[in-house]
């Protein structure tokens, strides 16, 4: 909890600095719109947490993107396979490729960012091969199932305010996760094994297993992104169609107070992380800053936020150490 | 469409703006000098015609562009300009933003959604021009080609393509066909033996060019379809020495294409008019903006064509190219 | 210029404080030339943490350190060994990514004409892991040895340095009696040279033997001080734990119920060719002596399922079984409290709470894989109490703790599985002499409600105490067996040596 | 150097099978051509490699290389600077880059891949913002200094072949960073805090500058390989140039033998690992085969080299428990 708090403030310090800067920020349709962004990348970033809190990395997220944004199309459009076992089918792709992972980074012992590394480059190369490097999109059919990423939900009793789908579904898996990682054991083991691998295996933890659970879910998650993102945008280009989302997501989970030493993490402070970048873009273009600065802002505020976390953490724990001696002298040792 | 949004600007509509100077934007299809071209056309309207500009290029693809979309519309933005990436599945966006503001498409159109009109010109035709130049360097012998794009996925890299195929084999005008690539084609006497692309990174142009040298030692013709590719086949060419031997034939104004057309080692290039296209677009939606529906071209098209440039011509054209983009320019 | 009789190092009013902890207060300590000083005390009594201040590995909050009787800051690890002051760390501290003869010569490293000198690295790391009694090789990688040959290559690195002033943290914690033998004639041979000598152990007997004085410290306070003639056991107890301690006398054995566990023809991977065989009955504690290397350790993982063996079957409850992976072996009701507590027993950076529970959280989970809280909080307090761990809170992160406290949590956790049989390698590694009093009485216990024990120890007299029977194993088979009626010292260090 | 013969011997097998399909493979040509990118490729990589040893990462290089590939043009041509203070100014920002990095992550003790990200972006930004996402290049001039990059030195008595310059620079710089790595104290200091900082730390070694050092070495080697990238292609957009290539840079080093775990790796591997990825792209294209499949294919080969690698370290494993009882026995203890 202690750890979001830094996140948060940052989150904000520009969300306010934005509203004083620019009045539009506020408005429905904008928050609106940064809402589903968040959500779509906040549920990559839930994903890739796991993964970072067992100490690995998964660089592939964003050829997952791609690749289950052109396989869904592709079904749907050039192959005519109902919703349903579209869906399905692509999650089981999603499925297959986390368990594939977990399977080399376990069992074949090699380096999680080889073993992703390379998947980042096979889905991509996979989903340039399949689709011919034809863009794909649902043209302006299936709006049913597009409503799971572009549809709004009226909030009741709130005139002219709606909820993005997007959000309802990345809270109820934010919600699940955050049950999963805190209540259960399973999530206990997670964190512990991201510490110490060999000590968890020692206390009778299959490492392997829960490691595998962990590529597994941030595959399925990268998956479902994959799907709701083509819905969203509609048109995927498969060579560059989620290029880069694997570094977006890790950032955001590593805003969120993931180390990439493993052993480490917040559900809400990675759905906060995400929600983060997606303020900065959305504020630079607000504000009308040039678009080529646009990176260099979001870099800047990254790191600032980092120090002045890193920098608030020093200050509490000197103020510990100096404010503790009165109760530090144990009432009476014997 | 099933959820209509609410307006973005719906309660914002602020007496004391028609007063104000308008702002509109100009949105690219990403980030490219051509575009920086563009741009200054853009602004150099702006200023003429008393509207504020903003130029949006969108770093990566159909979702920034989007996104950007959707951030001016947040802004109330009173006229957008855009070049759509993916036109047939962009629809509902650029409905979106049609609803809401003025929408007119430059460089790249969208036939099929509410855009007010297009500005531009014929990407098949620009193909065939530059499929011309093509047989005007390789003479009446015929030969081999090689073709070098970004992406292949982009409309206009496909009209392009297809277009320049389609001139070299003789075929009829149809803008829908489409040859997949990664197979050979054959005409009578041409040939084009396969297409690269390199999701611009540039190392990888010139690598790809390289490649091919080493592939193909007879290769008879480049053909770099986007701005950025020719120059990097002109250097593979020159470092293997085969200036003459390979011929080159350019798409855009850069630079180096036009300095190599002046050298004599780049055959001609096609050129598009990015400047023509800021500042027709920005000054349809200045009109606009005030209510002035006159500045709608007949037909909604506003045919700004392509232009082949040879030795013959590219001194002057470049002249021209710099007087307007230059500081102290137009 | 230094006063003719000023010490070779003064530690005045020493304090310092860690959150939530004063480990040091006021602490005065004196060493001469040519002397060996215990330093003794609980754990947590802030032995290692006044060492660290030495060593510049931590800053003192208020004091003075005198070296030479001049006042000297000791700024960095590498101002300690300019000045001439080696430390032993108490845990590891090696690359084990290096040879022996690169993690001896780390920081120091001889060169020619700019380049490191690796032969000369070969040729003086030879002559010190020799004079350490180590039998490997200076080129061999360092993950390749066992805790305690790692330990004796940290000794080796500690000697090159040729300090005025060498501070040993328990260096013996893992070794056997026969390299403990071998240190001391070093030790001996230094102290003759003028070094002066701070050794810090928990095995009381051996301060006996070497120390010519000691200082005691109690909750980070000098509690005492003892000459040469007046150290003995009772009197160091009486100043480290402020009372006597009630008698332990050897136990008295059980009748030994039936077979739990049997091992035949084992052959372990880290000691091909060689087979095990011996079995362990309900209710009995096997001691397994040995030298550093003999191969208990692998013995252990083996049985756990952290290794598989390349052949050999492991019968528990008179069926065999293949475990593969310690969570097999959980399951069937084995428990081992490994040696190496930084990587295989604790979670560093978890707290005493999440490590305790960590092995028996399935044990109590409500509902399908749910935590469960209250039960958690009651087994941390239950191993606090049990164990005396020092501690603020039971939601210290255990890296914070000192070492002995470390090792009763990892006791804690093992504990609380309740197991059949109990495999325990060097339980009482670097706990003090009440906490051991409180293992002995655990595993009495245990043994009494019918537990088999196994355990692994490099300090003969616990061997003596507390084993029915005892394993002797030498590079890598069991050399041979002792009943009660035949175990000395003597008998153990034959078989232990010669095979 | 027994690491190293893995990935050799993908590269061998590489070559060989490329070579038997392919009768332009080896050519002068295209022998030249590959060494070149090899190089380039290669001095990054080496760079990175540094890096990676200390357990760390750098995800900047591709932007330092975009930084001061847009800077040396920008300041010959746009600014008339003379070639030898620009390739000093450009040198002095990498270094003023590599020190930034090295201070944030030993002295504010932030994690090494947010650092670096944030690098990532704001370099990008700040190289798009200073050319205004102009297209920079030196067009028809300074060929003396592009020589550095595209220059060819004749090999004696080897008519035909030509040793690339950029295969020079190097070769230089990989062996003084193979003297530098196995023959200096720092090497060793480097590899030891890679694996055990504390350890290092007590042994009296600053590992503070040691770290900073490392990250002060990859980023003037990308701030030099930025520059020889930009005197080889010769025009450079800000927007995009350099994109990805730290993960090319990382996947050589990880491929020649650097574990990202840290403590571990070889210079002469690393380079081979460049030259893999050079060698695969160039099989591909003279092979023929699409360019969608580039991508698939190479992330399958990278695969199925490590995994090989892996396979053959077990069998090695193995068969020397298997073969050693004999020489276990040590000849008497006593
Ligand atoms: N870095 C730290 N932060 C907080 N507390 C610490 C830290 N290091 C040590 N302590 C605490 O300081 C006290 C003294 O620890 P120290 O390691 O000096 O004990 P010790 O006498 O060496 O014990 P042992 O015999 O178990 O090794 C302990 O209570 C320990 O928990
Ligand atoms: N998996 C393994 N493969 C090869 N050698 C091993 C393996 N594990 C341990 N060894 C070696 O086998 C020998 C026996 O190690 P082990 O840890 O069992 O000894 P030990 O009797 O417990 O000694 P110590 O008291 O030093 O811990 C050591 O030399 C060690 O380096
Ligand atoms: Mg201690
Ligand atoms: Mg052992």
């Amino acid at each position: 909890m202690k750890k979001t708090l830094g996140i948060l403030g940052l989150l904000i310090a520009v969300c306010v600095s934005t509203a004083a800067l620019s009045p539009n920020f506020l408005k429905a349709y904008n928050v609106e719109n940064i809402t589903t962004w968040t959500s779509l990348f906040g549920i990559l970033s839930i994903g890739v947490a796991f993964v970072i809190m067992t100490g690995g990395i998964d660089l592939s997220i964003g050829s997952v993107v791609g690749l289950t944004g052109c396989l869904l199309p592709w079904l749907l459009v050039q192959k005519h396979v109902d919703p349903v076992s579209s869906i399905a089918l692509v999650m089981l792709v999603s499925l297959a490729i986390g368990l594939l992972h977990g399977f080399l980074i376990t069992k074949m012992r090699l380096q999680p960012f080889v073993v992703t590394l390379c998947g980042l480059l096979f889905y991509r190369g996979f989903a340039r091969w399949f689709t011919g490097d034809e863009t794909q999109g649902f043209g302006n059919g299936f709006a049913g199932l597009r409503y799971l990423a572009v549809g709004r939900v009226p909030i009741p009793f709130v005139s002219g305010w709606h909820l993005p789908v997007p959000f309802l579904i990345m809270a109820t898996i934010a919600v699940a996760a955050a049950i999963f990682l805190n209540q259960t054991i399973y999530g206990r083991y997670l964190l512990a094994l991201g510490r110490n691998e060999q000590a968890a295996r020692y206390s009778g933890i299959h490492t392997d297993r829960m490691i595998m659970l962990a590529y597994l879910i941030c595959s399925l998650l990268a998956g479902l992104g994959g799907i709701l993102f083509s819905l969203e945008i509609n048109s995927i280009q498969p060579s560059g169609h989620g290029d880069f989302y694997e570094l977006y997501a890790i950032a955001a989970a590593v805003l969120g107070g993931c180390s990439l030493r493993g052993g480490e993490g917040s559900i809400l402070g990675v759905v906060i992380g995400a929600a983060v970048m997606r303020v900065l873009y959305n504020a630079i273009n607000l504000l009308g800053i040039p678009t080529q600065l646009e990176f260099a802002i979001i870099g800047m505020v990254i790191l600032a936020g980092v120090i002045f976390d890193e920098l608030v953490k020093r200050l509490a724990a000197r103020r510990r150490t100096v404010a503790s001696p009165a109760q530090a002298t144990p009432p009476a040792a014997f | 469409n099933s959820a209509a949004p609410p307006g973005p600007a719906a309660d914002s509509a602020t007496p004391a703006k028609a007063a104000a100077k308008p702002t509109v934007a100009y949105v690219t299809n990403g980030i490219a000098s051509f575009w920086v071209i563009g741009a200054k056309g853009a602004e150099a309207a702006g200023r003429e015609f008393g509207v504020n500009v903003e130029v949006r290029m969108p770093p990566k693809g159909v979702g920034d562009q989007k996104r950007m979309v959707q951030e001016l519309l947040t802004q109330g933005i009173d006229g957008i300009a855009i070049s759509p990436i993916d036109p047939d599945n962009q629809t509902d966006i650029l409905n979106e933003a049609a609803a809401h503001s003025k929408l007119i498409t430059q460089d790249s159109d969208a036939p099929h959604s509410n855009r007010l009109c297009y500005v531009g010109m014929d990407n098949y035709n620009a193909g065939r021009m530059c499929g011309q130049l093509v047989k005007e360097a390789l003479g009446e012998a015929g030969g081999s080609v090689m073709l070098f794009v970004g992406r292949l996925e982009q409309l206009n890299a496909r009209l392009r393509r297809q277009g320049l195929i389609d001139e070299l084999m003789g075929r009829e005008p149809d803008n829908t066909r489409y040859d997949a690539p990664g197979a050979e084609i054959k005409g009578e006497k041409y040939v084009v033996l396969d297409t690269r692309t390199d999701q611009f990174d540039f190392g990888k142009a010139k690598s790809l060019a390289q490649d091919a040298i080493a592939r193909y030692p007879d290769l008879g013709c480049m053909v770099g379809l986007f701005a950025y590719n020719p120059p990097k086949c002109l250097e593979a060419i020159r470092e293997a020495g085969k200036q003459g031997k390979i011929k080159l034939v350019a798409f855009d104004e850069d630079n180096d294409t036009l300095q190599g057309i002046l050298d004599g080692d780049v055959f001609g290039t096609v050129v598009q008019n990015p400047y023509q296209y800021g500042y027709e677009s920005v000054r349809i939606l200045a009109g606009l903006a005030r209510g002035d529906q006159s500045v709608l071209p007949q037909g909604g098209f506003m045919d700004i064509s392509a232009r082949k440039i040879t030795k013959d011509n590219a001194a002057e054209f470049w002249q021209d190219l710099k007087r307007l983009t230059e500081p102290g320019g137009k | 210029m230094p006063a003719p009789s000023s010490p070779l190092l003064e530690v005045r009013r020493v304090s310092k404080r860690y959150p939530g902890v004063q480990a040091l207060r006021s602490v005065c300590l004196r060493l001469e030339a040519g002397e060996v000083l215990a330093l003794l005390g609980e754990n947590g009594a802030g032995k290692s943490t006044l060492m660290k201040i030495l060593a510049g590995v931590q800053r003192p909050d208020a004091g003075e350190l005198l070296i030479d009787g001049c006042t000297t800051e000791i700024a960095s690890p590498d101002a300690a060994l300019d000045l001439g002051i080696a430390l032993i760390h108490q845990e590891l501290n090696l690359a084990d990514n290096l040879s022996v003869g690169a993690n001896i010569f780390l920081g120091r490293e001889p060169r020619r004409f700019g380049l490191i000198d690796k032969r000369r690295i070969a040729r003086d790391a030879s002559s010190l892991i020799k004079q350490v009694g180590l039998d490997v090789s200076p080129n061999t990688l360092v993950h390749r040895l066992s805790i305690g040959q790692q330990q004796l290559v940290e000794i080796a690195k500690a000697l090159s340095v040729n300090a005025r002033i060498l501070i040993m943290d328990e260096p013996t914690s893992s070794l056997s009696q026969h390299e403990t033998e071998a240190l001391f004639r070093v030790v001996k041979d230094l102290r003759g040279r003028g070094v002066g000598i701070v050794y810090i152990s928990h095995r009381l007997g051996e301060v006996k033997e070497l120390a010519d004085r000691a200082v005691v410290l109690r909750d980070g306070e000098n509690a005492g001080e003892l000459q040469r003639d007046e150290i003995d056991h009772d009197r160091m107890v009486r100043l480290m734990i402020g009372r006597e301690l009630a008698g332990f006398g050897r136990r008295q054995s059980h009748t030994p119920g039936e077979i739990v566990l049997r091992a035949s023809n084992l052959e372990t991977p880290a000691n091909p060719g060689r087979r095990l065989s011996f079995a362990l009955k309900a209710g009995e504690i096997v001691g397994v002596a040995g030298l550093v290397g003999a191969g208990r350790t692998e013995l252990l993982q083996v049985l756990f399922g952290v290794d598989r063996p390349l052949s050999g079957t492991i019968e528990v409850g008179g069926r065999p079984v293949v475990f593969h992976a310690p969570h097999d072996a959980i399951r069937a009701g084995l428990a081992l409290v490994p040696e190496d507590r930084k990587q295989q027993g604790l979670v560093l950076e978890m707290t005493i709470r999440e490590n305790v529970c960590l092995a028996s959280l399935d044990r109590y989970d409500r509902a399908v894989g749910f935590r469960n809280r209250s039960h958690e909080r009651q087994a941390a307090a239950d191993s606090i109490r049990r164990l005396n761990i020092k501690a603020p809170h039971d939601r210290q992160v255990v890296r914070l703790l000192s070492g002995g406290n470390q090792q009763k949590v990892v006791l804690g956790k093992w504990l609380l599985l309740k197991p059949r049989v109990l495999l325990l390698d060097e339980p009482t590694r670097g706990i003090d002499v009440g906490a051991k009093q409180e293992v002995y009485q655990l595993m009495e216990q245990l043994a009494g409600e019918g537990a088999a024990i196994l355990f692994v120890s490099s300090e003969l007299e616990e061997i003596l105490r507390m084993s029915d029977r005892t394993l002797v194993m030498h590079e890598g088979r069991i050399s041979g067996e002792l009943d009660r009626a035949r175990l000395s010292e003597e008998a153990v260090m034959r078989l232990a040596t010669r095979g």
